[in-house]
């Protein structure tokens, strides 16, 4: 079942679906597991498993330090995948990985993606790879049915956010604001004019992410996009109070 | 040669998406797009202007002393017995580098965008210093962000660049140097897209920068080539360069890209030595490899799973794990010959340079002192080499005194101390 | 104007003796006459040699960036709403003062005259720099006097000294700054006179330095005035700049001595006021009186015996107990008027500069800036003045990091120096 | 009596006379009464006394400092003019002064030249004060009788030596070596050709100084000088071992 298909069929009966985030190896593989468990218990539709980059120039603070982290730690792209493959034989909910290209580049598109299949990972999301730079990343989406989920921006135009729906397949990625993940963003007027130019650039399902916190925040959003994204605020969560407090926090948000 | 026609040939190794062959690109994060489909049509409005590269040389000559001079290091020659060594003065540019040059460039593409702020990263503390300085000519507001060793180990920079109005940001991630400033660079950037301009300090990053910054630079090597033309009355056999980013050495190569017969000669950081693993050689030795980083493809020292890795050298603006995409296709194209130097190597290479010419070149400079000097001897005396002295060495006082190991100088900052903590 | 026909106009001042009216002379030990007799020819047959100014300029502009630029502090002018203000930037010269134009000069001669050693005194470390700069590019042995105030003040321009192969020998006699390094250095000239020339710094000084150093400096008014011709359509209403000895000062005010509507101002180190008594004034307030020292008569800072007093500036190169005797003549001819800048009108100056212009002057040349921002605002936007900036402030890191009390700073000179005493 | 009468005088029956020197207000005057008395006891034939400067550019290391430090211990010209008159009153040898030109610039010239004839000063040495910049002084000099003493140096041509001779009066002082005072001089080859054009050039008596210390120094010397100069030695010996070894020093020196 492709990505896209699977959402909307998760969609059916819910006011909106929840993403959440997660680092790889941070703090480690063993707290990953329980926090992964913790989130579909909680009931989230998706997950986006980060493979730590040294350089996540997106990310911001709390994002930022889980990646170091973890590559200090020792973990390799390798324990990445193989624990990706664990993830998606145990949990019946999609899994994506979000990385940098360079992750990528250096493992070979070709077996990165090959590897994904096997991984029965559904998709990709790449901060740092317009479609101008990844020809053969998405033909490789496209031949492999690894579904590449573009980012629509604030700042993109119309004609912009043609050419990403052109290259798209699973969801958009929409960013709820200027700036880097971690930080608050405030669902106004501006954002609701935001997002339905997203809705006008394309008929593949929205998520919204970037300073999605709360059960207000994704009220607030709820009934205009599809998906909503809970990045460092996990994170938070699971570095204070610990793996068991996600369940909760994730069923509350709904 | 104009700058406008000298960006033509540039232009000509540059395709559409921004690469230079293999190498160069634009991998940025979306919010970015627009702003640098901007930032691009400025910059073609700028090339295709005239009038633009005229204030940019009024500028230069009236802010900062441009033309820098090209001199003629008798006593070195001398010494070495082989060919007329020639050094292209960059260390007399207002602020002490040719950062100025690029920097100057860009103030005045900001201008023309109607910005009002601008960030940038630094390493040396040079770049910094150059944008605050411009900032303040500009009346522009200026953040500067600068990993937190390179705090620690450029002071003085720091203390000028507050004085002259920006607000310097100690960057305390990662390696906390130089490359973690430029990611740190970004995120402000994606924040404050509206009205900021990122003054990007090397010709690297996304495109357009590394042409950008290319082309800004140009100057230092249209000067050189008329200037060794007149004093030497031909071409130099070799031209060098130290290569951190690579902007210094794009500046002076261009004056000779079309000019097959002059060898060009790009000396990176052997740091402690290229098989200890701490240096900074992305194109020359082995340890680098090619990967996507900083917002652009080109050699970078990272590890098998494309982890950037630490660098090391004793010249920070060297310090860098990637490298000019233009450079490195002209490594492919066998157009630019690299080398590594030694940090000790670039301390005995300075200790002479100031001894026989009264000189100090910063320790980046240092470094293509060092690949010339190993050549100018086997060369013949009729024949001709210019070195880039990118900056001056009194910047790095504290970094040199403490290499060389000065008692007076340690007595002196102890004292000081003293001072401070009664 | 070239430079030996501007000779001609300073020499219409000198009078036989080396007197300016009643100011000048040689009051030297027997043992020099000879020398000071051969000098005098020496510098009477370079000025009227055509070739020797010509080379003088050749080696100016190759070696350092001559012509400087005149910048036009456009925010500085808009935010006094006054004069236009113009920048002379004595600063972008190699080792970063107006110094060098002297000592390049007095390199030449020396070499005219066969010497083989050259020796230096130095208070602020910037003459010292220059002549240890010049003696490594001229291949002499170089000795440096410095007091041990100044030693330990001025402690990176003696490091660098060090490593352009020069001796500095702090002298510790008298008020052990500058005029007792003018002491010792006559000490070693009597010594050794055969094969060593003095190096005098500044337009002081036994006859012909004053006229000497005022010539060599002469190639920055001689600029000063073509440039602000080409910028400004007119001639400057007021000139300003900084008094030490004065040959910055006698350096500019050559350009426009002949031009009677052009209004040139002296400024001297007022210090903690000039009612305290801790000060360096000497054309200006009431506390200096005539008298015969280090060579030649002029205005000195000194008791009713006739004991030179100590002087206090926050700019070493301005701390100095006597003046040169051309600008004491020009006082008494009221062609040059004179005021005073105290350290703490200097600082803000600073601060002002560095914030609106991204231009560090240093200290020294600051109070020339605090004299011309009290005049500009009462001047008509069509006027112009020009300001002498002798050198750049980084140099003065210590002293101005200091002065602005900067926490961070003294941070990392303890954190320093923890490295050092481990 | 002239200076120069005088000398020749006390010259009858001796090989060299020997002049001394002191400078005034150090370490105090006390002990400069009783340095000078040891001098006359040993036998000195005339004595240079020094009115201290902060500027002291011809003066080694030895007498630099007793300059400096008289004037820190607050010496006043008026004083060193009260002390002189108070020893030509009490000892039978002429008495000069030895100072830089400021000293007597800013005493007034006029005052300083009549002060001296009161005080029974007998000559003056001025090191910086070469004849071109002293008309007045020399002018002064010949009119009160007070000897104005310039100095022949081993650089000074024929012709200077001539000039020089032109103003002189009393002797002339021939400075032995380049250099300061108080560092050793060699006695040797050149010397002796130095002092024969010295000779030459004047029919003043010679005195030979710079680095005179020792019997042997002064044998060395006789014969061809008329008058030895010590200068900075009797300072090191009052400093190390105080006033009365200064009789018998001098007394041992011929
Ligand atoms: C003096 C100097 N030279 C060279 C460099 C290296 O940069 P690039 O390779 O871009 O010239 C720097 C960087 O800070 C520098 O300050
Ligand atoms: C930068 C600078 N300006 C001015 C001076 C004062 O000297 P002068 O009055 O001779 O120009 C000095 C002396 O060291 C100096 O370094």
């Amino acid at each position: 079942m492709s990505l896209e298909t699977e959402l909307r069929s998760r969609l059916a009966g819910k006011d909106i679906l929840l993403m959440t985030h997660i680092v790889l190896g941070y703090p480690s593989f063993a707290i990953n597991r329980e926090v992964i468990a913790g989130m579909v218990a909680g009931g989230v539709d998706c997950i986006e498993m980060q493979i730590p980059f040294s350089e996540p120039m997106a990310d911001g603070p709390v994002i930022l330090k889980a990646n170091q982290e973890s590559i200090a730690a020792g973990t390799k792209v390798a324990d990445c995948m193989a624990f990706a493959a664990e993830m998606t034989r145990q949990h019946a909910i999609p899994f994506l990985f979000m990385t940098y290209y360079n992750i990528i580049f250096k493992y070979g598109e070709e077996r990165f993606f090959a590897d994904c299949v096997k991984a029965g990972i559904k998709g990709l999301i790449v901060p740092d790879l317009p479609p101008e730079m990844g020809r053969d990343y998405y033909r490789l989406a496209r031949e492999t049915g690894v579904a590449a989920v573009p980012i629509f921006a604030p700042t993109s135009t119309e004609q912009r956010m043609a050419e990403l729906h052109g290259v798209a397949d699973g969801f958009i990625y929409c960013v709820a604001r200027r700036g880097v993940t971690g930080r608050q963003s405030s669902f106004d007027d501006d954002f609701d004019r935001y997002l339905s130019r997203c809705r006008a650039a394309t008929c593949l399902p929205l998520a919204v992410g970037f300073g999605i916190r709360s059960r207000a925040d994704i009220a607030a959003i709820s009934g205009k996009a599809d998906m909503a994204v809970i990045g460092s605020e996990t994170i938070r969560l699971v570095d204070s109070e610990g793996p068991p407090s996600v369940a909760p926090f994730i069923a509350g948000l709904r | 040669m104009t700058g406008a026609q000298h960006h033509h040939e540039t232009d000509t190794i540059m395709n559409d998406n921004g690469f230079f062959g293999q190498w160069g690109g634009a991998y940025i994060p979306e919010i970015l797009h627009q702003t640098f489909a901007e930032l691009t049509i400025a910059l073609r409005q700028a090339q295709a202007d005239p009038n633009f590269w005229q204030e940019f040389l009024q500028l230069m000559s009236s802010y900062s002393c441009r033309p820098t001079p090209l001199t003629h290091a008798a006593n070195l020659s001398r010494h070495f017995g082989g060919a007329q060594i020639y050094i292209k003065r960059e260390d007399l540019n207002h602020t002490g580098a040719h950062k100025a040059n690029n920097v100057m460039g860009q103030g005045l593409l900001v201008r023309r965008m109607g910005k009002k702020r601008v960030i940038a990263e630094t390493g040396a503390g040079q770049h910094g210093m150059a944008t605050a300085t411009m900032a303040a000519k500009f009346g522009l507001k200026c953040t500067i962000y600068m990993g937190e060793v390179d705090v620690q180990r450029q002071r003085p920079n720091v203390f000028w660049m507050e004085k002259m109005g920006a607000t310097v940001v100690s960057v305390k991630d990662g390696s906390r140097t130089l490359k973690d400033a430029i990611n740190e660079a970004f995120r402000d950037w994606v924040t404050n897209v509206d009205d900021t301009h990122y003054v990007f300090g090397t010709a690297c990053g996304p495109a357009p920068f590394p042409e950008m910054v290319a082309w800004f630079q140009s100057i230092v090597g249209t000067e050189a080539r008329r200037q060794i033309l007149a004093s030497h009355g031909r071409l130099p056999a070799r031209v060098y360069a130290c290569v951190g980013g690579g902007s210094n050495a794009m500046g002076i190569f261009q004056g000779f890209l079309d000019d097959p017969e002059v060898q060009l000669v790009g000396v990176e950081a052997g740091g402690r030595g290229l098989d200890t693993g701490l240096h900074a050689c992305r194109l020359c030795g082995r340890d680098a490899s090619p990967g996507v980083a900083q917002g652009y493809r080109s050699m970078f020292l990272q590890d098998e799973d494309g982890q950037m890795r630490e660098t090391h050298s004793v010249a920070a603006g060297l310090d860098y794990v990637g490298v000019s995409p233009i450079l490195a296709d002209l490594a492919d194209r066998r157009r630019v010959r690299f080398a590594a130097a030694t940090d000790s190597e670039v301390m005995e290479a300075l200790d002479l340079t100031m001894r026989m010419e009264g000189i100090i070149p910063a320790l980046e400079s240092a470094h293509a002192f060092v690949q010339a000097f190993k050549e100018a001897a086997e060369m013949r005396p009729d024949e001709a080499i210019v070195i880039n002295q990118s900056g001056r060495g009194d910047k790095d006082i504290f970094t040199i005194a403490h290499a060389f190991d000065d008692p007076s100088w340690k007595e002196f900052i102890v004292e000081r101390a003293r001072q401070y903590q009664r």
